[in-house]
């Protein structure tokens, strides 16, 4: 009994061994399909610069996992070399102190990434409150306001690409009444709300979204815009089937190739679902943004590099911030991942046309100032202002509740959270 | 020194299981007490800060929601998982033909994690997929399940799920408990005439008191526990409606970078456990004593 | 109560009772059988669409019996697809699973059986307070105390080993191992304990040599609980292991809650009852004795 | 009238044979007690009659009424167990008014049965108790009074003295006897202490692997046992048993011990043979109780040997000397008032007109 015990002990003591050498541990939940490979390419590559990379994938709630993983390790005193944490919380992570002395500062520099963002992307990436040393890497940009149809049901129905969003009710009226559930949604909070901030910035504009949901001025959560958003919000919740709840959005996609129901809205990775099942753009289906004015909500994949004494670690985590921004990362991993790259000097002629369309549309907002941060994905707040709109949206969509009386609430929940 | 520890052996024998329990319990409790009063976001910190996160707590909808929750899942839960339990191991106390391929049928749900079946049951309950689904295609059109997807009813959903996980187990216990009872008491009931309902209902039943109280501490322990439960099957919507103590814990501290508010909920959680079941196992253990 | 019951009131006694009896097995075999149903169906579901192709899944309502038995699902779940990236499969987690497993279950089975044997075999005074005391942590939501275990495991140097995961369960796998031993030692004489010491026994001498032995029936039920709870944990697998280290539980996560893919249902299934499999044999095996155990004195409150 | 009767009843538990074909039959008032060892079948027969146990064959009558199929609680019977098997969760007035409840008995009827036996059985004191708040002897009582107030036609008693002290269980088997002797209602009594079944019984079963070996009244029991089984299982001691064998000559029937040489020859001439021996030389055991072996000459026939003293025992009241007769063991029992001492030879009498023969090959009486 004794001796099993021992050397059950002595067993799972057992140290693993490795190499010297650039090392790295990467926390994220990019485990299928596209995505793991286009992370294989970023492996493939580190591995052929001689590194180590230790792969540490936690999936489940788009990251809400590998979160408890992320601050169980911070709080243990041993973080990963680097995770999937973008938009304000990079911020957040950086004033806990973990994320100092930068190691990457100095390889962003090196190879001039100040160049090679856009500025406001660039901002992003850069600890002391956006203007200080590099400290995280992009890997992409995401739209999150497209509009993904199928083409076959819109066209028997004689419908068109909606162009404002009453064309749209009328479209989905008119699905209804042919008997094809209209919008193909899941009601999940962080879906629900990302249909919400696309709604906000095509019936609020583009000022309107900023002061609401990137400043949070209250006056402007208070106000009959967003009232009306709200009742846009629960003319769309009449257009989803009585499945909607609970439902994952790849189901939802589904749902529109198969051509059970007319329309979804979804960031640029529902695209990843059309070509897995053969279908083309323009042919199978449409991707447009949702009716806007020259609106652009951006999202954007980032890997934070934290704070290490390691020198293996420092040497990992310095190869792979420049192995992350290199141009064929970008291309290859946004060519499966349906994103556009963040790095501005990538070729676009391998990529389809939605995402020709996406990486035009963001010079054009840029210009007129529609480019604004999604909130639905961490991009306007951190994370507890996001869950503090979440939970109010998710309410309102999924129950009875007024607009305006969800207008009060989602100022309220704000203030609340301040 | 060796008489000392001679006498004191059974304690120092103890020693290792109750340091455990008061570093990983109640240590944790206290950290989880320090931290509540702080005003922990993303990371935990250590200034103080005050009693900020309690008020935020108790003004916060989804958290009075993820209370009622709480109160109906365990009371449903407890109920249903006894009655359920009681009635297959009494039935199953019959001399029944294939005891042990349907024991084994009621008991298996508690081998699998909800990882497992979690998928099954989204698929079982939802209206589009599952059982209403079934019944429509099988000619009653009328037919409707759509509890999964009501906001007022969704709640129950996860209670038919978090049933048919552990009433077996409960059945378990229950026949094991009917087992050990010596028969001569149910030969003399037969004598006097009881027919089988009143056998259980007041000889045998009565007798299940310890039973009661093992089940009483195994369910409530995976009522205060349930998360997994609804992260497979609603991850506490429509909207927020099946939100309850455990996820809002989870979401509040890891997802929502609210640390000290998530701690706050965690110390109210302690604190109504300890209400209910310390009485409770005190005055059983009493019991026990005295008889 | 008469004594002069007449023979034809007998035979009409007899033919009720008769009559009766067969109704109410009828009923019993219903109640049962229908309850049956209740608990097998999610594992039919699962099995059924296990083997069903995605073309028909999609098609197909969830009870249907595959047209044909598709078995490819199953070598997926188990050794992958055979291309390199994103290809999670379960073979590799298993054996992390039962590293994991084998040494908690001993551990805590063991410290639970000497507490139980000291709060009934030797008690002082406050023992039952340490029972309540140790009892407790049975009710402590785990996702309540992960920060602090992180620090802990931090600092003891075992996070993210297989060895921290061990001390987790082990350390919360104690309330329920005491409880259950402490409950079945209660049931056993304390004039074995007696005789033993008259015998010039001592402490352990009377544990390993006379307690021990006639302990299996609730080392059963112990073994069984806590197999199946740390085999089927994720939280502490998730929060405190990663990657190639990790057990089968998340690698189950990972396959099943990808965030963005086409679902392969049929593989998910099957994934799934492939990791729940070892305690499914378990129960199945182990279940005759697992009743007998909670009969032999874990239910004794 | 015959109360009770089983007819050709057998009995099995899977393979084993627990009861074969057994026959009884009870009169009216009378007391009978099914002995033996342990595993005899006499629980499962005792079950059988109540209805608790189906029938593999044969049938069980009650006042001429086949009950055979007639469940437990309309054969009009009641019973005490073992264990009491008191009901834990129910009070001491709950538990005896329990049958009466279920048969739909009138409240008034109810609550007089009660007082009735409540005051017959001094348990009236304890009407609110709880079981275990109760001793052995209470809840004996209570046990019998839960049985008593359905005025059954027949008292089934599983050994219901068995888990009581030695002092107790002599008080309350005279309250039983009392209580038979008053109420004069048929009993079948399951035991496995012979002074129990002597002192309580009207007519003893006496059982061994299912089969009754002796069915007769206790007087008969003891001094005719029809086999060596019996006759070893009752008395204490039992009854010596000594090798030997049987010898004719002319009309002179006698017993030679073995390895006596003819000369300790014991002289047969007065025993009540159950058929007349024809031949000589067959196997034999003599059969004579250590009670029966006297110290003095009571009688003109008793047969007198020098024996040497092994062993004493002292037991108060009595010795029991353990004697050397031929190389065998025999037992003896005296008042201690008489001198014995052991490694001595002592002269004694066989009372030949108490003695059993049995053969040793069928270990039949003969």
């Amino acid at each position: 009994m004794k001796k099993i015990l021992i050397a059950l002990i002595v067993f799972a003591l057992a140290p693993n061994f490795s190499l010297a050498g650039p090392k790295i541990e990467v926390l994220h939940w990019w485990t299928s399909g596209g995505e793991a490979a286009a992370l294989k390419v970023l492996k493939d590559d580190f591995a052929a610069n001689g590194g180590e990379w230790m792969d540490m994938p936690v999936t489940g709630g788009g990251g809400d996992a590998a979160n408890v993983t992320l601050k169980a390790r911070i709080v243990s005193g041993d973080p990963p070399s680097a995770s999937q944490i973008k938009g304000p919380t990079i911020q957040e992570y950086d004033q806990e102190g973990v994320v100092a002395p930068y190691n990457i500062d100095a390889v962003a520099q090196a190879e001039g990434w100040d160049n090679l963002l856009d500025p406001m992307i660039a901002a992003v990436h850069k600890c002391q409150n956006n203007s200080g040393p590099y400290c995280a890497a992009p890997v992409n940009i995401h739209r999150i306001d497209w509009l993904w149809a199928n083409k076959s049901v819109f066209d028997s129905n004689g419908i068109s690409v909606p162009t404002t969003w009453d064309e749209l009710n009328a479209a989905a009226e008119k699905l209804k009444a042919a008997g094809i559930i209209p919008f193909a949604h899941g009601g999940q909070a962080w879906q629900d709300a990302t249909v919400f901030e696309a709604v906000a910035l095509g019936i609020g504009g583009n000022n309107y979204y900023k002061n609401c949901y990137v400043k949070l001025d209250e006056n402007c959560l208070r106000s009959d815009t967003t009232v009306k958003v709200f009742d846009q919000m629960r003319k769309l919740q009449s257009y989803t089937d009585e499945g909607s709840p609970g439902r994952d959005w790849n189901v939802a996609t589904g749902m529109v190739i198969e051509g059970k129901a007319g329309f979804q809205i979804m960031g640029d990775w529902a695209k990843g679902e059309f070509t897995a099942a053969g279908k083309t753009p323009g042919v199978d289906y449409y991707c447009a943004s949702t009716p806007s004015n020259n609106g652009y909500l951006y999202n954007v994949d980032s890997f934070i590099f934290y704070k290490t004494n390691d020198p293996d670690k420092q040497a990992g985590q310095k190869l792979l911030a420049k192995l992350m921004m290199g141009k064929n990362f970008q291309k290859v991993f946004n060519l499966y991942k349906g994103s556009i790259p963040a790095r501005l000097d990538v070729p676009m002629d391998e990529f389809d046309s939605c995402a020709k369309t996406s990486n035009a549309d963001i010079k054009t907002a840029g210009a007129k100032g529609g480019l604004v941060p999604s909130f639905a994905h961490g991009m306007a707040q951190g994370n507890t202002m996001k869950a503090a709109l979440q939970d109010v949206i998710t309410e309102h969509f999924n129950s009875s509740m007024s607009s305006k009386d969800a207008a009060n609430a989602l100022a309220d929940s704000v203030l609340a959270n301040m | 020194m060796f008489k000392w520890l001679e006498k004191n052996l059974p304690k120092v024998v103890l020693a290792p299981a109750v340091g455990l329990i008061s570093w990983f319990v109640y240590g944790f409790i206290l950290w989880t007490l320090y931290i509540s009063f702080t005003n922990s976001k993303i990371l935990p910190k250590y200034e103080l800060w005050g009693f900020g996160q309690y008020t935020k707590l108790w003004a916060s909808r989804k958290w009075l929601i993820a209370v009622d929750n709480l109160l109906i899942f365990t009371a449903l839960f407890l109920i249903f998982c006894i009655v359920i339990g009681i009635i297959l191991a009494i039935f199953l106390d019959q001399k029944i033909r294939a005891e042990g391929v349907l024991r084994t049928i009621y008991l298996y749900p508690m081998a699998l994690s909800f990882i497992v079946t979690g998928t099954a049951w989204k698929w079982i309950l939802n209206p589009t997929l599952g059982l209403q689904k079934l019944f429509i295609d099988m000619g009653f059109e009328n037919f409707t399940f759509d509890w999964l997807v009501n906001r007022e009813m969704a709640i129950y959903t996860i209670v038919i799920a978090g049933v048919w996980q552990s009433a077996g187990f409960i059945m378990a216990l229950f026949l094991a408990g009917l087992r050990s009872i010596e028969d001569e008491i149910v030969k003399a009931a037969k004598i006097d005439g009881a027919n089988l309902f009143t056998v259980y209902w007041k000889i045998l039943i009565p007798m299940m008191r310890p039973v009661f109280f093992t089940s009483f501490v195994v369910l409530v322990h995976i009522s205060i526990k349930s998360y997994d439960l609804i992260v497979a099957l609603t991850q506490g919507g429509p909207g927020i409606s099946t939100t309850m103590p455990a996820l809002y814990m989870t979401q509040t501290a890891f997802h929502k970078s609210q640390v000290g508010l998530s701690a706050a909920s965690a110390m109210m959680m302690f604190m109504a456990v300890a209400a209910v079941i310390i009485p409770y196992l005190y005055s059983e253990l009493r019991r026990e004593n005295v008889s | 109560m008469s004594a002069n019951i007449s023979a034809t009131s007998y035979k009409q006694l007899e033919q009720k009772s008769k009559l009766k009896n067969m109704l109410l097995r009828w009923f019993l075999y219903f109640v049962l059988i229908l309850f049956a149903s209740y608990f097998i169906f999610p594992l039919y579901v699962m099995i059924v669409t296990s083997l069903k192709t995605m073309p028909e899944i999609r098609q197909g309502n969830l009870i249907t019996w595959p047209s044909q038995l598709n078995f490819k699902p199953w070598a997926v779940a188990w050794g992958g697809r055979g291309y390199g990236a994103g290809d999670t499969f379960l073979r590799p987690y298993f054996w992390n699973s039962i590293k994991m497993v084998v040494p908690a279950v001993v551990a805590s089975t063991f410290i639970g059986a000497m507490t139980g044997y000291v709060l009934t075999k030797w008690r002082f005074k406050g023992d039952s307070w340490i029972f309540l005391f140790l009892l407790f942590g049975c009710f402590i939501p785990f996702q309540a105390i992960l920060l602090p275990m992180a620090r802990t495991l931090g600092v003891l140097g075992i996070s993210n080993s297989i060895l921290g995961l061990v001390v987790v369960h082990t350390v919360y796998g104690i309330p329920f191992t005491t409880l259950f031993f402490r409950n079945y030692y209660v049931s056993i004489p304390n004039e074995l304990i007696k005789a033993a010491r008259i015998d010039g026994a001592g402490f352990f001498k009377i544990f390993f040599k006379i307690l021990l032995p006639i302990s299996a029936p609730i080392i059963v039920v112990t073994v069984i609980w806590q197999f199946t709870q740390i085999w089927n944990d994720f939280l502490f697998g998730s929060t405190f292991s990663f990657g190639e280290a990790a057990p089968i539980q998340v690698a189950l996560n990972n396959m099943v809650l990808s965030s963005t893919s086409v679902k392969e249902y049929n593989v998910d299934m099957a994934s799934a009852i492939i990791a729940g499999f070892p305690t499914l044999i378990v129960y199945v095996l182990a279940g005759k004795y697992f009743i007998r155990g909670l009969t032999s004195g874990a239910v004794k409150g | 009238m015959i109360t009770l009767k089983v007819q050709d009843l057998s009995k099995n538990f899977g393979s084993t044979e627990v009861l074969k074909k057994i026959n009884l039959e009870i009169e009216e008032g009378n007391f009978l007690v099914l002995l033996g060892p342990s595993g005899c079948g006499k629980s499962t027969l005792l079950n059988i009659i109540a209805g608790l146990e189906t029938i593999d064959e044969g049938t069980v009558f009650i006042d001429d009424y086949n009950v055979s199929e007639v469940e437990p609680k309309d054969r009009n019977i009641a019973m005490v167990f073992q264990s009491y098997a008191l009901y834990p969760s129910m009070n001491v007035k709950e538990n005896m008014v329990f049958g009466l409840k279920q048969s739909k008995t009138s409240k008034e009827k109810i609550e007089e049965q009660l007082k009735k036996v409540s005051s017959f059985l001094h348990v009236d004191e304890l009407l609110n108790r709880k079981p275990s708040q109760l001793s052995g002897g209470q809840r004996q009582r209570v046990a019998i009074g839960r049985a008593l107030v359905r005025e059954p036609r027949i008292f089934l008693f599983d050994e219901p003295l068995s888990n009581l002290d030695a002092k107790l269980r002599v008080e309350m088997r005279r309250e039983i006897k009392k209580l038979h002797q008053t109420l004069k209602t048929t009993v079948v009594y399951v035991t496995h202490d012979q002074t129990e079944a002597m002192s309580l019984g009207t007519n003893i079963a006496i059982m061994n692997h299912g089969v009754i070996q002796q069915y007769d009244t206790p007087e008969n029991i003891y001094n005719k046992p029809n086999n060596t089984f019996v006759a070893d299982f009752i008395g204490s001691p039992s009854m010596n048993l000594i090798n030997g064998q049987l010898a004719k000559e002319a009309n002179n029937v006698s017993f030679i011990p073995e390895g006596s040489n003819q000369s300790g020859k014991v002289s047969l001439n007065n025993y009540n043979f159950v058929k007349s021996p024809q031949e000589s030389g067959n196997d034999i055991y003599f059969g004579i109780r250590p009670e029966h072996i006297h110290y003095k000459k009571t009688n003109d026939t008793d047969f007198e040997v020098n024996l040497r003293a092994d062993l004493k025992e002292y037991v108060g009241h009595e010795q029991i000397i353990t004697f050397n007769y031929y190389s065998q063991e025999i037992l003896g029992k005296f008042p201690s008032t008489v001198k014995i001492e052991t490694g001595q030879e002592m002269k004694l009498f066989f009372d030949l007109s108490q003695i059993s023969v049995f053969d040793k090959k069928t270990n039949k009486r003969i």
